[in-house]
């Protein structure tokens, strides 16, 4: 039985309170709150889907990583029919933690400290000592199994939930499952984790990074500026970056779940290196020639094509998805990336941000390729999503020096009182011939994404048990 | 080794004495000279002086850091993942990074982490060039950003390939051995 | 007045319902809560006998050492009458510590903050410029002395309690005693500590440590099978170890207070040296030379004799207790230990698992032998309780290892809901002409003595105030 | 809307239960209790003055630095027309911390986040592309400044206070402002800061420094009985320290508001070098000349003379203030100071208390000198405070290796319940023809300046919201 | 010292330079290969090779760690306690160890703690037997276990004798001097 | 650097490397002997020998800790505070802080921290006159004092310089370049 707590606080405040649907804004008090973050783990982490990996991370019968939904830690095994079992790794005997490797192959865990033994779809095998029963008369050995998370998977990608009835993937990605289409299953082989994820841990609450996954856009040009300033990201200088703004100018996509993606014009990316005139000449399909989605290549367009509505192509020729995120803990970054003989390549990148109690969270950084990519290619896009994303990546080391301020932030008795501030709204405004649904932002990249994350926060939060 | 962890390259890091040539003795000329020349680097790093750093890189660098991940049973020491890196990069990318930090917006780190690089345990081999060396060295590295009262501490081994370069060397490859699974820092912002 | 906390936590959840007697089950929060740990602090910690050390630790007048009751730290003295005392470590003037050193003598302990002065009985001196009369005039000297704990000494064990009132040691050690005495009251010099006690950290919960030291019999066949592995414990092979079960069958006995021992048959020691045959052939008397109890020489067996009942000798003879532990948190290891020429010693040791905050353990591990052992076999029993015991210990490396494990599953808001299960009950069952008391156990080891454990907890948590 | 919580600990108990007026004494729990902290955050940190630096730290306009408000940070700047403003260090955007140096000089902060501009009075300068309105629509630009807090200077030292309506600096001060005014306000140039101040963590509850702070002469005696064995303070030797009791008569002085400071004999001090017989013939202006007070010179004392009353400069020449404190977290410490040359110097030094949780406290330690003392004097006046006071100061290295212990012991169930004592009181007694106001204690240095101190805790932990 | 403190065997460890023999130099060719010596041991056990690490440890090997206890007053540095140890073991009960690391159940140690022991303020004495020296060591060891971000550290002396033994050395004695009363690991299932 | 934080005293500390005379190479006998003389100094400190210490100390010392201070934008690197310090001694205070701590009451360190102190990344140079040299070397102090399982730790450089004095070196000045701008301890009774 999961423990229900009301979404009241010890002081009386109720949760909903600190949300103000009103004026736009969310009391810090949320960055830092203890009780806050314990309700978090039961209300959104024991509620919802969230990402695990990525099926190619186990190819074979017996293969498992250990990771985590919330502060529980998962195996995520496979079992001798291929399927992809998701199973607390809590032994049910007295609790000792079965897996204590992050990743191997096993047809049987056998937990270490009293010999328990179950198979890796989580059935209960035995006790040591068969004839002794060591496993007691009160329960059977069908009730003995490791505690088993709901799976689905996605391109792929490996979601479980603890949430057995509730809404299936699907429901859950609900309108914004158009567009991740259009990233994660674009070819016949699908997506490849090149690896297994980076991880660090970052002293800052979990929804310092989470809410900026929600597709905010515009801290790119102050935060990320450096990138101007050398000339990595469009061709401002570090005079006219603001007068510039690249980048911010794109489609924003967004829904009740508080997923969201920002598709940005690969006008911003062209102009590297061809003039706005050259590019205006180039159909859909050249431009696709010339400037494939991040990840992609030339020879893998066919492919693409097949996998495609004709308008999602046009989508990804003219402004393809290319950062976002999935409530409540992913970032995706499937960017084009500079490379320094001037071309353009992609580096394709997941991140889940994991609560690791209310000051801390481990960031997650899975790197991948299309399976279908040459080796030399996904060598590549690995060096290009390591320099720019994760740990050492020019672009989020400076992300995450940024969030422990804020939980910092809200630590003190006067902190703790401000708000974070969502005022800023473009508004919903579909592009003529959009061809996806959700709700959409065509213009200056502003808070709407956000705001909309915290709708959602709000609502799973405040829900009736 | 099964297929599967094979596949996802993890391995065992083949000891430096077992796979280089000839050791260079501990307090040899040379070795004195790779000695002073890793003191030397890492007083340029911890004073952030990032040109003469790069004027110690070769051009044929590489520079990078596998990620170590925990084992058990007969795989347990094949802790070092090269498939995934937190370092993975070339020349190039370097000075770009090295470019970037020169800008007046490199955030991570500006203010600068105040750091400190202990090396220790320098071991020295011949390289499979002339004029190239293979060196261990462990370095532990000490940083502290803003107010924090905690020292962020760091600790690897690293393998580097040096090369005979006028009066110096220049650094030809670095692999940094990492000690965590999970690094407790918020960024590798800094050099190892 | 010692602060009374309600056994019902503030989610509503009433302790008792965390101890399921139907299902034998025990909930995984009881690991990681802050308000129970709370309350344990006060409703056990404060209220049961606690082991502080061995009055071999301060054998002259004056002579003191600085232990700890849960968080409390205490000096553990002897005054002038040679009386053991043991006081809080506190100073009555503004809490400062008293005594900075872990061990020393003296007589008079002043405190370095503004000098109060107390002697080895707690009992207050005075405060510097005895005109000024610095203590106030408020209180009397006598009402300003150390706070005074109640003492008693059992086999030179010296024990402790707040519980002023409260049952006497010998009503609390109840049926156990009978066998506790076999340990610890059988030569005519006592016991003696071989040294002060290793202190080591371990970042678990101390009752993950504490229900295992409950006669926790079972877990040594797979957590500690390395030993097995290499032939250190029984003839087993690496692949028979499961098949043999070595020391498995014996008889465990505990009492409703929680106390517990492992009677181990001494035959699977005997067999490292001779057949079963040849064994058989042996009486009681022949069995105690050949191979005395642990810590025991065949010099010292007069002396054993005039220390123990015929059926106490027999027993020893036969099935000497071994392993077992006291309630709240003393783990009793009087073993059998191989010695690198193949014969067989003795290790006794005796551990406290010092509550550190709900996650975080030390462990304090105190050696001993016979005080009228001579100096090498003081010797080599120290080495042996190092080598199989404590920080480095060959044996209790894993188990230090195993709880951290435990307590961050029980983190996480899945893992705190889950169970630790004791379904494997043997039963109580006298063996003919037992000579003990208690619940015994008589067959393979399994759950009945760590129940008996949680039940006595659970009485202790829930008792009205 | 800064958080109220009731001043009833969620186990029932009131906080003024935890000083029990009858006897004096103060309850343990108050320097470990989390709920505790969190109230002191609210009522004490948000609502008195606190005292943040030095206006010579920031002479220039744009000057800055950053200190702490409890756990608040705070921009200290001086604007374009020289005012100095108390800023919260928090962007009204999404939180992020808007100067991450801790001292320099900018017109204009910019949050390196989103890039929000604020001016060194905090108020909002705009969004970047101020097209898009970044800043939104709900609040106007008047609305999105950083949060201000009132700011009241007093001889250059710069306090601020969140308590926008509450009593003024000086009503605040109270009584004990004619003897701060001795210290603060004596030279036409005024106090200069040397430097910025010394910073370091103590693991200790911030009450366990600040209860010290008012004015605890006697540990004196004993926890800096070192300095008094080598003959640094007063003629005494090792064997009759207690005896000749050195500093300990004088006149202590407090008030409601909990500040105090003790006026000792500078007879303690001139007896190192003269005779009492050639001291009794000493006019005060003589003794001025001789050993002028701390930090003073002989050139200075024209200066001395015109900022102070005649009544103030007697008190100066026979018995100046030097040490006490400023309620709730300042040391001050205003000593003469010994030198190796065999002369006496002096020594300033203000230190702040600021929590950092229940069990840290980071100890602030400014030093200054008068701004018209020569480079010469500055410099060795720097040099005796670093000597004796803060980081590696002779003197209060022992007390911060102290406070810890208090601290420590606060934590356990029994510990907890104890108290600290303050029952040895003088009774207030004003010598004749004393100058000034406030409560007067003359004699031995006793209880009633930090009973004083507890009283007024009391009184804002218990105040009506 | 106090009767009662003496009989439990509190003492302070009378300084190397106070009991061994001649100094050998800092960067003398037998400090360097001292130096040598350690470096390689180091890498050995960061790097589980313990077959090779027990080919360095003499058959009269003593192995012990004693306890350290906090005193105050006259008595205060007498700190080192060799009653009760932290690791008392020979020879043959050191082949017991590896023997049991060798096992496929040496849990403690599987998966294996990520090591890195970095060995500095090498000084060297004679010993009492020709071809034996003395050897003061710093070893600051930190310990990286499943998905710890936190490093664990330990800091203490070792005072080892050292003797020839072919081109190389075996230890022949190692006491390791702790430098905590309440040591902050779980165990000390790693070597020092 | 604008006029306001110039005057307020902080700034980059000049690398020794461009102030100071001709490098002594590393593992030169010059430098071998310096290296010596820290470690037996380290030796010295952590065995609480403070009369031998003392011996080592010039009688024209300086002794100084500057404070560390985080700064942005392009003063970023100026972040050395030499107007307020940590230790601000001379040889007649220094004697005055051993006296102390000879007394039967100098708690702050009775008891003793159990420390050690980590002395690596030596680089030496000639001083400005004769017989002086010019040494930065890096420290890593570990301290545990009291039932702390957690080591206290600090980082550091030390830039010294020693004069020739009979067969040994005396230490003229020490300025430690701390690498916190909050330091994590209570404290620093103990000398770097
Ligand atoms: S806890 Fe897993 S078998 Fe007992
Ligand atoms: S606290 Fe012990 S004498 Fe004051
Ligand atoms: S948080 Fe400061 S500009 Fe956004
Ligand atoms: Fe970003
Ligand atoms: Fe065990
Ligand atoms: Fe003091």
């Amino acid at each position: 039985m999961l423990i229900e707590s009301k979404p009241i606080l010890s002081d009386g405040t109720p949760i909903a309170d600190l949300i103000n649907l009103e004026t736009r804004e969310v009391s810090m008090r949320l960055l830092s709150d203890h009780e806050v973050y314990k309700l978090e783990m039961e209300r959104i982490f024991s509620k919802t889907w969230l990402l695990l990996g990525h099926e190619t991370e186990i190819p074979n019968s017996g293969d498992y990583v250990v990771r985590d939904m919330g502060e529980d830690q998962v195996i995520v095994s496979r079992d001798r029919k291929g399927e992809v079992y998701v199973l607390l790794n809590i032994c049910p005997h007295r609790g000792m933690r079965v897996c204590m490797a992050e990743t191997g192959n096993a047809q049987m865990h056998r937990c270490v400290y009293h010999g328990w033994a179950f198979r890796p779809d989580g059935s209960f095998i035995g006790a040591p000592i068969e004839r002794e029963q060591m496993h007691g008369n009160i329960f059977a050995k069908e009730d003995l199994g490791l505690k088993r998370a709901r799976v689905q998977l996605y391109g792929g990608l490996i979601f479980a939930t603890w949430n057995i009835e509730g809404p299936s993937l699907e429901e859950f990605l609900g309108d914004s499952k158009f567009y991740f289409d259009l990233l994660f299953c674009r070819t016949d082989g699908g997506l490849e984790a090149l690896g297994p994820p980076q991880k660090f841990i970052v002293p800052a609450n979990w929804k310092a990074a989470a809410e900026q996954s929600a597709s905010d856009g515009f801290h790119t040009l102050t935060l990320h500026r450096s990138l101007m300033e050398t000339g990595q990201y469009g061709r401002a200088t570090a005079d006219d970056i603001y007068a510039n703004a690249p980048a911010m100018y794109g489609v924003d996509i967004s829904c009740r779940q508080g997923h969201s993606l920002r598709c940005i014009p690969a006008e911003v990316t062209f102009t590297m290196f061809m003039s706005m005139d050259e590019l205006k000449k180039l159909s859909p399909d050249q431009r696709l020639e010339v400037l494939p989605p991040p990840g992609i290549t030339k020879e893998m367009l066919p492919e693409l094509k097949r996998h495609m509505s004709p308008e999602g192509l046009k989508l990804m020729a003219k402004a393809p998805p290319q950062v976002g995120g999935m409530f409540p803990n992913v970032l995706v970054l499937f960017i084009y990336a500079p490379r320094t003989d001037g071309k353009y390549s992609g580096a394709l990148a997941l991140h889940t941000y994991v609560p690791r109690g209310p000051d801390h969270v481990e960031f997650t950084n899975w790197i991948f390729a299309e399976k279908s990519a040459t080796p030399e290619m996904k060598r590549d896009m690995m060096a290009n999503a390591v320099r720019q994303a994760g740990t050492s990546g020019t672009i989020e080391q400076d992300d995450s020096d940024t969030w422990p301020h804020m939980s910092r932030n809200a630590r003190g008795a006067m902190g703790r009182t401000q708000t974070m501030k969502y005022g800023a709204l473009l508004g919903e405004k579909k592009p003529a011939d959009w061809p996806g649904g959700g709700y959409v932002y065509d213009g200056f990249t502003k808070d709407d994404t956000q705001w909309n994350w915290w709708l959602y926060y709000r609502e799973l939060m405040t829900a009736k048990g | 080794m099964t297929t599967a962890t094979a596949s996802l390259g993890m391995e065992r890091s083949p000891p430096v004495d077992q796979t280089a040539g000839k050791r260079i003795p501990t307090g040899s000329a040379l070795y004195n000279e790779v000695l002073e020349f890793f003191y030397d680097e890492a007083a340029l790093l911890d004073q952030q002086r990032f040109d003469a750093w790069a004027a110690l890189l070769a051009e044929d660098l590489s520079y990078t850091a596998p990620l170590r991940i925990t084992r058990q049973g007969p795989d347990r020491l094949n802790t070092v993942v090269r498939t995934t890196l937190h370092y993975d990069d070339d020349y190039s990318s370097m000075m770009g990074r090295l470019q970037r930090l020169a800008t007046k917006s490199a955030w991570a780190e500006d203010p600068p982490s105040r750091t400190r690089r202990f090396i220790t345990n320098l071991r020295l081999w011949e390289g499979a060039k002339p004029q190239e060396w293979e060196a261990e060295t462990y370095l532990f590295l000490s940083r502290s950003r803003y107010e924090q009262s905690q020292l962020q501490i760091l600790s690897c081994a690293r393998r580097d390939l040096l090369r005979r370069s006028g009066s110096g060397f220049k650094l030809v490859r670095r692999e940094i051995i990492l000690d965590q699974s999970v690094l407790g820092m918020a960024n590798l912002a800094v050099f190892l």
